[in-house]
């Protein structure tokens, strides 16, 4: 892939949200960082592209795509049938998996027998909500929240039993001061949630950041953003 | 309380909160007294169109409003544009969506507030106006809105209040406001007792300098001069 | 572009469901807000500076910060403490539809009460005296005279605020209850369809608003008869 | 003067705007059916006088006696007294009458309500009685078939009519009249006139602001000219009107008949 | 009537309000200098004839000429006339003069500033003549020093001085007077008197409400006599006061005398 792009010189503008650390947030002077920051960066470092990074409040995150605001969004966004039909999706840049999180040393079987009639959180609008829902929904008690940080305060006020969350967000939040008190419990839940960049409806983009994931992924500077946050891989 | 140093994050949304509710203000304003005219006006269609627009801008969401000025806008623009062969993007400013939307909402409900105290102005401050001559215009800016004011602060103040916090929903849009830049520091930090209560603080701040103002354009409209005695 | 008409058909009835919750919600908190904004009003209008203190701090509080940042308080920040877990009004506090309620309550409380209190001092002098002439007492005066002249006074002012009340209630669904809000984005995250959601939700909320708009104008038009009535009768 | 119990005593009454001294000791005793007629010139404090006897303008000094019970006083804010009970000023409020110069009529009440609430929620009249009482006076002011109209519906004159028939239905003791026959035409001043004179005879104490010389000749048992705030000349009609001692009230008189 | 130029023709004027049918055709004419009375018992539509005159009130029917130039008049809603040309109207209102029976001070301007307010506003002319001409008017009507008090701190007589002062200002051909001295005492009365003799002598019309019957038979050319809203009598005061030809009128006079 060395061809000269057809865009070179054109800006690809790439909006990521700014509020879902440790993928996207912003340091104390305004700047984005971030896992999805530094492989945007790689990326574009990787295509040969000028790149602008924005940060675009999550409601308007796909309208804003769609109004040609900006040409990409790198934001942990999970690939689902419902966003296929307004945008594309690359290649994934790395899986989610879903976990239970419950004060330590509480008894918590994560089967559905043990579950029943427990209150459980999670975010709205997110795959974890959602599988809450599709696989529990009928035994526990489901309380959605706008943010994971809401889900974690009421986890501690007691309102909760537990909450349902992506693993790698949670495993930060457990590192924390606030999330002393908790722990994972039972096995992780793997569901085939692939995280990718999105674009506008045939925008050949995608297949640009595909390759491109492809090529971070060989050349090791994927593992070397990978390390920063996390002791494992979340390819 | 610990920001971690994103003070000036915040501060920076303080600006931008403070510099779109002036502005939206400032426009909001000019709609208000347009519409209680317009609904106190004895042409049907005046009273028709300004009731429409304070139901309908009243009754729907003011996020729905941005998205729709904000997204809305810039497909229209750009539709229009590529009837005349202009196929470029088009952006509708974020800032001039933002005051559009936000003065919109802001004089719907001012409309309903200049109505209120227009209509307790008596009868005869008009008439006596108009008895010597003068103009609508005149007998407007002179005679009864100099007694509006004194009702329609009260109400002013408190939609002003409103508008400051609805600078919030602009967020969507990609500003940087206030709540936004608290919103963003507390999911980095993961302290959002700290930056729910810093915003709350600031706009306390802004709220001091409200009620200082208007207090102090109350007592300009001379409410103690009201129904004198004989 | 494409416009799914289909999904908002297929998830009206959940909406209306919300729809229902966010009334429930507007109507108590709108009448214990009015219960609680009327005598606020009137300590406020009072010449006496020991007794406008209480009023204007409370207003100046409501009114200065955030309802978001209130119901935040009110429901997260309570439960930060173990005090109030274990007091007795912890069922109350544990419940978000409390909370919500409490919370829109004193909200609205607070811009109300700075509405009514500027009726109260617009109404003329003379009408006041002309009771006191007659022997009234303070609180006859102020329930069959002023309050009564300031409530047609501020009626039309006042249908703002219930307005802003049915729209902030949305924030209702930050405390994870389904109303009108909160119904929408759960549909919304699951059929990613948030133009066609907002949109009818919007379109819920406007006709809500319409109902109360009518309302309003029916409610001042009997109140404010003596404007209206064109002719002896 | 008589032996007569005092209806009405006012005892060195002082009002100050600010720096401005309206009524600089105004003291006057009212029998029991006395009508006292006040006069004198525009911004003499004739109406600032008749207000600080039911406390709608606090007085800066003075003592206030009604029926022979005494209105306890206590300083206020400022300069200004006030009533020490609250209670007490109400009962007193309801046994003096006061039609005010410009009606103060309630515009959210029908004629009918405007007259009848007072006697309902003071008097605790039954609201059939208020009405029937209120249908009664309406008639004999010649407002009947007006009943049911807006103050804002009414002529100047029916207005004036109106608040007086409010006052009378409280049936006071003592009845302050600010110029009550000013927005009247010829024959509804006599009918007014007629009015009081009936309420006089009832044994009822008036007080009356007018600039009717006539009226005032006519009616009173006494007359008060009011000079810069103070009492310039009182006495029954005859001497005050036909041969006062004071310049400044002879000099009004000549313009009166000039 | 002489062949001075007509400066105040009114024919045949209605006004009804809903069913009320106030005005019932009214037809009236008043030279260059003429100053007429209108007298009528309460109720009888004296004032909504006068405001009828300016298009305060809409008539149902009928025709204004002033000063030669006819009012152009279209149909209204409901069954009223509205001016045809705004910009006429309020020519012809900055020459027709209106003082109000309720005086309709404004009350967030100072003495000074409701007076100067017209003349800048609508006549241009500058701030300095305004107030030389306001304060001189003040002084006319014997107010000097009260220019920067605010109307709710004057008496009644004192509001209605000011009334006067603030249409004196505009100088204007034709004056409406509403019961210009109803809150007048006495001296006032002589004084506002000569202040009018004067504007007639200066050639100004006028048209007064009045129930002054002393006043009316001084200072009128002519008397009308309104009675439910029809003139029942019309001509100079001797005729209208001494020789009244309809019973009514006499009934009226008698009570008068009374
Ligand atoms: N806005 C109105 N709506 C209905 N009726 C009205 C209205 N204004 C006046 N009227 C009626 O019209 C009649 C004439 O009123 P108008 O004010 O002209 O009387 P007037 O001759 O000036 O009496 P007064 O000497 O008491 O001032 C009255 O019966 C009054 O009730
Ligand atoms: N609220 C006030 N503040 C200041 N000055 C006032 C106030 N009320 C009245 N005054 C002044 O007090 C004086 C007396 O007023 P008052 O109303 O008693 O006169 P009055 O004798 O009733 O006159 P009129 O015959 O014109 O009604 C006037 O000079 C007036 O300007
Ligand atoms: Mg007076
Ligand atoms: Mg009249």
């Amino acid at each position: 892939a060395t061809a000269p792009f057809a865009m070179a010189g054109d800006k690809v503008r790439i909006a990521t949200e700014g509020a879902y650390a440790p993928f996207n947030m912003m340091d104390n002077q305004g700047n984005l960082i971030g896992f999805d920051v530094e492989i945007a960066e790689a990326l574009c470092a990787e295509m040969k592209a000028d790149c602008e990074i924005v940060a675009q409040d999550w409601d308007g995150i796909i309208p804003g795509l769609r109004a040609r605001k900006y040409d990409a969004i790198i934001a942990s966004m999970s690939i689902t049938d419902e966003r296929l039909r307004v945008v594309d999706f690359s290649e994934k840049y790395y899986a989610n998996v879903l976990a239970f999180v419950a004060p330590k040393g509480t008894a918590f079987e994560t089967t559905k027998a043990a579950l029943k009639g427990k209150t459980i959180g999670a975010q709205r609008a997110t795959i974890s909500g959602q599988y809450l829902e599709d696989n529990f929904g009928d035994i526990v008690n489901v309380k959605l929240y706008d943010t994971q940080d809401n889900a974690y305060l009421d986890l501690a006020s007691g309102r909760l039993d537990g909450i349902m969350s992506d693993k790698f967000p949670a495993y930060d939040w457990l590192r924390t001061a606030d999330g002393e008190g908790f722990e994972f419990k039972g096995e992780d839940f793997d569901i085939n949630d692939e995280i990718a960049i999105a674009v506008r409806k045939g925008d050949k983009l995608a297949g640009k950041f595909s390759e491109a994931i492809k090529a971070i992924r060989a050349n090791g500077k994927y593992a070397e953003i990978n390390a920063k946050y996390f002791p494992f891989d979340i390819y | 309380m610990d920001l971690h140093g994103y003070g000036d994050l915040l501060l920076s949304g303080l600006w931008v909160t403070i510099k779109l509710a002036l502005v939206s203000l400032f426009f909001g304003l000019i709609i208000g007294l347009a519409g209680a005219t317009a609904k106190l006006s004895s042409s049907r269609v005046a009273r028709g169109i300004a009731t429409a627009y304070t139901t309908i801008v009243r009754g729907i969401p003011e996020l729905l409003l941005v998205l729709t000025l904000y997204f809305g806008g810039s497909q229209l623009l750009m539709y229009f544009a590529s009837m005349f062969g202009y196929d470029e993007y088009i952006d509708v400013g974020q800032f001039s969506a933002a005051v559009a939307a936000l003065a919109i909402a802001f004089g719907a409900y001012s409309t309903e507030v200049f109505r209120m105290a227009m209509q307790d102005v008596p009868k005869g401050q008009w008439e006596s106006a108009q008895a010597m001559g003068m103009t609508p215009v005149q007998t407007f800016f002179r005679i009864i809105l100099p007694q509006v004011w004194r009702l329609a602060i009260p109400g002013l103040g408190n939609l002003f209040q409103v508008l400051l916090k609805d600078t919030a929903l602009v967020s969507v849009v990609g500003l940087n406001e206030l709540m936004r830049q608290a919103s963003v520091g507390a999911a980095t930090t993961k302290s959002p007792f700290d930056f729910y209560l810093a915003a709350a603080i600031l706009y306390l701040l802004l709220t001091v300098g409200t009620t200082l103002v208007t207090g102090l354009l109350e007592r300009m409209s001379k409410p103690e001069l009201r129904g004198g005695r004989a | 572009m494409s416009w799914e008409w289909s999904v908002i058909w297929e998830y009206f009835p959940k909406l209306l469901d919300g729809a229902w919750l966010t009334l429930e919600l507007v109507a108590i908190s709108g009448i214990l807000g009015l219960v609680i904004a009327v005598p606020m009003a009137l300590m406020r209008a009072s010449d006496n500076m020991a007794i406008k203190a209480l009023p204007y701090a409370y207003i100046f509080f409501f009114r200065g910060t955030p309802l978001l940042v209130q119901i935040f308080l009110i429901y997260y920040g309570a439960s930060q403490f173990d005090a109030v877990k274990a007091s007795a009004l912890w069922p109350i506090l544990r419940e978000p539809y409390w909370c919500a309620i409490i919370a829109f309550s004193l909200n609205t409380a607070a811009y109300g009460a700075e509405m009514i209190r500027g009726a109260i001092q617009a109404v003329p002098k003379g009408e006041i005296e002309a009771a006191m002439a007659l022997g009234m007492s303070k609180f006859q005066t102020i329930k069959r005279i002023i309050l009564r002249r300031a409530a047609g006074i501020v009626l039309p002012g006042y249908s703002n605020e219930v307005l802003l009340m049915l729209k902030s209630s949305a924030l209702a669904s930050t405390i994870t209850l389904l109303d009108l809000t909160g119904m929408a984005r759960t549909i919304i995250a699951r059929t990613y369809t948030p133009l066609e959601m907002f949109f009818a939700a919007g379109m819920v909320y406007l006709a809500m608003a319409a109902v109360l708009i009518l309302c309003f104008r029916l409610l001042e038009r009997r109140l404010n008869k003596y404007q209206f009535a064109k002719r002896p009768i | 003067m008589s032996n007569t119990p005092l209806a009405l005593e006012l005892i060195d009454i002082h009002k100050s705007y600010g720096e401005l001294e309206v009524l600089k000791g105004v003291t006057l005793k009212a029998n029991k059916g006395d009508v006292i007629s006040i006069l004198g010139s525009s911004g003499s404090g004739k109406s600032t006088l008749l207000r600080c006897i039911n406390l709608l303008e606090k007085p800066s000094k003075g003592e206030i006696v009604i029926g022979g019970e005494q209105l306890k006083l206590k300083a206020g804010k400022g300069n200004e007294l006030e009533a020490e009970n609250p209670r007490q000023l109400e009962q007193l409020r309801s046994r003096l009458g006061f039609v005010f110069q410009q009606f103060n009529l309630w515009p959210h009440m029908t004629i009918l309500e405007n007259i009848m609430e007072a006697p309902v929620q003071v008097l605790k009249v039954s609201k059939k009685d208020a009405k029937e009482r209120a249908l009664k006076l309406l008639a004999k002011v010649g407002l009947t078939g007006k009943e049911n109209a807006y103050p804002a519906h009414l002529s100047g004159g029916q207005q004036q009519r109106v608040a007086i028939a409010r006052t009378l239905a409280m049936e006071p003791d003592v009845l302050l009249f600010d110029e009550p026959t000013s927005a009247l035409d010829p024959e509804l001043v006599n009918e007014v006139l007629a009015v009081m004179k009936e309420l006089a005879e009832e044994g009822r104490t008036m007080l009356i602001v007018t600039h009717e010389m006539r009226f005032a000749r006519d009616v009173s048992s006494q007359v008060v000219f009011l000079h810069q705030g103070q009492i310039e000349e009182m006495g029954p009609p005859e001497q005050v009107f036909d041969n006062p001692s004071s310049e400044r009230v002879k000099e009004f008189m000549a313009s009166h008949k000039g």
